[in-house]
Formats: C-alpha cells, structure tokens, sequence
C-alpha cells in the first residue's frame, strides 16, 4: 500500500492520507485541528492489520508525520508563546503547568457535559404549534417601543460585510506548487548553502509549508542536506554532491 | 404488561404533532392493532380529570388541551413574550424588515447559514408571518403590526436607513442583490472547517 | 379546589413550546405562587407511571417524554436525533458554559487547539450563541437555554463545581517536576548545540 492511500477517520476528516495533505496545503483544513496521533495510531493499526512493514513506505510515512509535526508546532507556539522560550526553566515550567491543569479541568467538564448529555438520551420535547386560536399575540395588550430599532439597522448591516481577506487567500493558495518550490531551491542550491528563512523570504504560510515539503523531497532524492541547530532555529541547507558529500563542512563554500 | 403500552401510546401521542393512526401506533409499538386499541380505551378512561384529553380525528388519534384551561391558556399565550432577541433572530427579522416579502431560502442564502429555528420563532412571537409564496413556491414572509408596535414604528418607513453604517457605501446594487452577494461570499468558506465536504446548504437552498 | 389548578397547569405546560417559570404560571391562573409550586408537586406526583414527566429545566418547568417509551419513538419519527457531541465539542461547550462570556482566542487559548469548527458546530446546533464583543473586538459567546434544556440542567449552578476535576496536589507537583526536568534537559541540550558546528539533531536522524 502506497502511503496516500492510508484510510483516515479523524474528527475534522475523513478520507485517504494524501488527501489530507492537500487540504492542509490548501489551508482548507486548519492543521491545528489535525488530531496527528490519531494519524499515526491509524498508521500502527494499519501494520497491525497484517500490512507488511515495507520500509521505503514506513520512511515516507516518518518524514512526512515529522514535517506536519513541525509544521503544527509552530504554528501552535504563536508569537505570544516565544515570551515562553524566554522565561526561565523554572517559569515556564510553572507557567505551562498552570495551561495544563486549565486544560485539563475543562476537558472532564467536557467529559460531564457528555454524561449528561448520554442521561437524556431519551427524553425527548413536544414540539407541537400551538392551537390557531391561541397563537395570534393580541396588539392591543402589547408594550410599545420595548426593541430598539437601531438593532436592525445595525443587524442587517454586518450581513452586508464581505469577507475580503479569506477570499483572497483561496485564489493564492493554489498558486504554491511543490514543482515551482523545487525549482526555487534547486536555483539556490546552485549557487551553494543557503537558509530556510532566506527561501521563504516575504512568503505567506502556504508557501512557507510546500517549501518545506519541497525540500524533503530533495533530502529525499540525496540533493540535499539541512542542519538545525536547535528547535525552531535557522535551518542551514547545503547541495549533496554525487557522492553523498556535504558541502557544509568548515570552509567549504561554491 | 398492558400498563406499559398505554403509558408508550401515551408518550407518542404527547410527542407527535399530528394525528397518529392505530396502524402506526400498532407498528411503532410492536403490538397488535386489537392490543392498541383497547389500550387506547384505557388511556382516554385514565386522563379523565386531567388537562388533556385523547380525541378521535379524521387522521387518527390526537391529545388535545382541556378546554376548562383556556382562558388561562389565553392570559399566557396572548401576551406577546417580548426576551430579547438572539442575533440570529434579529439578523433574519432585519431581513425580512426590509427585504419583504422574501423567501426562506432567501433568508439562509444572505444568512449563509440555515434560518428554520430563528424563523420558527418570530412567527411564534408573531413578529412575522406568512405573505402567500414566491413564483418557485416558497413561503414568503413579512413583517406585522406587532412587529411596528414593538419596534415603536408607525411605518415601515420608519426603520432606520442602513446606509448611514454602510459598511462599503462604494458598492453599487440593490440592496437585496448586496446582501444575497455577500451571504454567498460567507457561506463559500463556511464549509472548509468540515472536511472535503461540498458546499451543499447553498445549493439545496436555491 | 386544588385539583382544579393541577389540571389547568397541566394544560398550560402541554401546550407551551418552552419552559413555564412559577410566576408566569402564577399570572396566568390567578393563583398565588406558593399555591402553584404546591400543585406542582401534585401533578408530578400525579404524573408517576404515565407516558410524560415532569421536569425542571431551563428556569422553568416543562413536560418531557417518558423515556421508557423511546425506541417506539424512535420508530415513529423517523427523522434522525442529532448525534451525540464530539469530545472536542463537549470541551469547548464546557469552556462556553463555566467561563461566559468568552471569546473564541480565550477557548483555543485553553484548548491549546484551534476551536473554530467546533464552536461553529455549537452555534448551529444552538446550544451556544453570540454574547456581544470584547474589549478588543472579539466576538463573545454565551450558553443558551437551549442548552440547559437538553443537557437536563434547571440553572448554570446546576453544574458541578470543575475544580472537583483538578489533580490532587501530589499529581500537580509531580506534572511540575517533569516539566522542569524537561525544561532543564532542553535549556541544556540547547547550550550544548552552539557549540562549534555538530551534526545537528536532524541530520543525526538519518
């Protein structure tokens, strides 16, 4: 079995592997609402099932998860979580303990709310209109003036608000296509190492996401190699030459 | 044992908003249609006394109210109940304001989304109400008196000119053929969250 | 006498769509509030062993099918009941109803996840609805009645206090050491890093 083909059933999915990855390239599925480790436990359920471990697949899958991985990380560390990197360990240990237990108190409100939801399973509403004779509201007893007008006016207003910057991002997103960033970082690599930040220079988040990929696919191919020193920092790519050799040792510069 | 099925009719009797038949019954409960009815002879026998009454219609079997509860039954539906109103009963009421007469699928089309509950709810406050339908046989609907009387406004007249807020006072358009665009526009990108799902509401709608 | 009332607020409560508070049903009999509540109890009483109950919910009080009587139901109304909620609904609902009014940054906040479809699926479904802006612009959302109704819940104090839910203090302080020890193995590893030029972690991978 190819790895596209591997069957998902996620809460905001439901479909083959490589179609999730489209969605998600797109930006028509937000990645943070990907549960991942529900893709891979289908992964291990999978070879469970009898597939064989087939190694050139099983290689795929890792890179492929590990990119999402961090793709999805950083998207989830927004700008006002680095004040966290910032902290010392002391801190931040408090600080994310603090959102843990937060999190954890409303998910078994969440796990309540879905007992009491279970316990009235089987009680159901009339929901029959009532008589004819009854449901005429009679004027003559009503109040006067009780809503404000400027509620309408104002209501019929937000209906009339187009949503400018969502769709322009759909007629941008298609336009990033992992052969056009193969062809952007095989222009680079020419000219010898380069930065990931330098690659996807004034880029939008898509096409900061199919440049990753892209690059993948040359680590993949053995055009090229990158270092990353620490988490989240600057990703140092370098050409392979035909043997497997980095350039990016000491020294070494086209 | 027969108590059971009395107290099942009962339920579905009490649930259903239309008249039941005795083979619906019979099927629904698993039960001979002898068996129901005879249990439906004991369920009008055990009501006696109480604020419902089991009547015998054209289309089958009905629970209706006790008529000795009407006026009170009138003192508390005849007030008009007047909560404030969720946004979205007021986004549809201001459609219907000032777009009337328009259509349901009008509505969940300049919504974006689906209006039936906020719809349901006006016509019961009687704020709204039906005006015949449309050349594609939908329900139009308008605005009442009650509706002027509430909002203190004479005429519809009245009601405040939206373009004092307008949002892009550049766009050219009827205000309607606006609205309809702008609905669209949302509902294009209401249905990504979901999945690789089609964007069926707005084509249903139509 | 008393039996009189009974039957009138039986009437009352099968014909109304929505839950009746003990004041409007005080109005609308003529009836002092006390005798109403008593009379209350006797139809609940009255109530024991037949097709409907009756329940307190949503600030008011309403008759409810017996659910004893379901699976007929469900076999007469052939629409399909809405499914139950997913866990990452019944988490954000959970946040929405504790912390109202909150804004949709605060429950991903809490979530550490994203929470657009999930409160998108609550607002249709109407158990959640739009509670004005924040202070910086951000919509916010409150529980409705809707919710209390289905969720059996008569008022918000009706749910549990969710500290009941937080570790004990031996379990929060061994989360704290873990983190710790993980902070420190990253500060250290990170210190380590930017030393002269090393296979970096991923290249280590291969």
């Amino acid at each position: 079995m190819a790895i596209a083909d591997l069957e998902l059933d996620l809460d905001v999915f439901a479909g083959p592997f490589d179609l999730l990855l489209t969605l998600v390239l797109r930006e028509e599925i937000d990645l943070l609402e990907v549960d991942l480790a529900g893709v891979v436990l289908a992964y291990l359920d999978h070879l469970e099932a009898g597939g064989e471990l087939d190694l050139e697949v099983a290689t795929e899958f890792l890179v492929l998860i590990a990119a999402l991985l961090e793709l999805k990380s950083r998207l989830m560390l927004g700008s006002e979580d680095n004040e966290l990197a910032e902290l010392e360990p002391g801190e931040a240990a408090e600080e994310l303990l603090a959102r843990m237990l937060e999190n954890r108190r409303y998910r078994a409100a969440g796990t309540h709310l879905k007992e009491l939801e279970a316990a009235e399973r089987g009680v159901r509403f009339r929901s029959a209109p009532l008589p004819p004779a009854l449901r005429r509201a009679s004027l003559e007893h009503a109040p006067t003036g009780v809503y404000d007008p400027t509620l309408l006016g104002g209501s019929l207003v937000g209906l009339l608000r187009l949503p400018p910057v969502v769709s322009l991002r759909h007629l941008v997103a298609p336009r990033a296509s992992v052969a056009e960033r193969l062809a952007h970082l095989r222009g680079l690599l020419r000219r010898g190492d380069f930065g990931f930040d330098e690659a996807v220079a004034g880029a939008d988040r898509v096409t900061v996401a199919v440049t990753l990929f892209a690059l993948l696919e040359l680590y993949k191919q053995g055009e090229a190699t990158w270092t990353q020193k620490q988490p989240f920092g600057e990703i140092a790519i370098a050409p392979l030459d035909s043997a497997g050799r980095s350039s990016l040792r000491r020294g070494a510069s086209a | 044992m027969n108590g059971e099925l009395v107290r099942t009719l009962e339920t579905l009797l009490f649930l259903s908003p239309e008249p039941l038949g005795v083979a619906e019954l019979a099927d629904a409960t698993g039960r001979a249609e002898a068996d129901v009815l005879t249990a439906l002879q004991q369920l009008e026998a055990a009501l006696a006394g109480r604020g419902v009454i089991l009547r015998e219609l054209a289309g089958g079997y009905t629970l209706t109210s006790h008529p000795a509860a009407e006026d009170a039954a009138r003192r508390l539906f005849a007030r008009p109940r007047t909560p404030p109103l969720a946004p979205a009963q007021a986004e549809t009421l201001a459609i219907v304001a000032y777009l009337q007469p328009v259509s349901r699928p009008e509505i969940a089309r300049i919504r974006g989304v689906n209006a039936e509950s906020a719809t349901a709810t006006l016509l019961e406050r009687g704020l709204i109400e039906e005006a015949g339908r449309s050349r594609f046989g939908a329900v139009l609907y308008r605005s009442t008196p009650l509706f002027l009387k509430l909002f203190g406004l004479n005429t519809l007249d009245d009601l405040p000119d939206p373009a004092q807020w307008d949002p892009s006072p550049e766009e050219a358009g009827e205000l309607r053929d606006r609205l309809l665009r702008a609905g669209e526009a949302r509902a294009g990108r209401a249905h990504v969250a979901d999945g690789p799902a089609d964007p069926a509401p707005l084509a249903e709608s139509r």
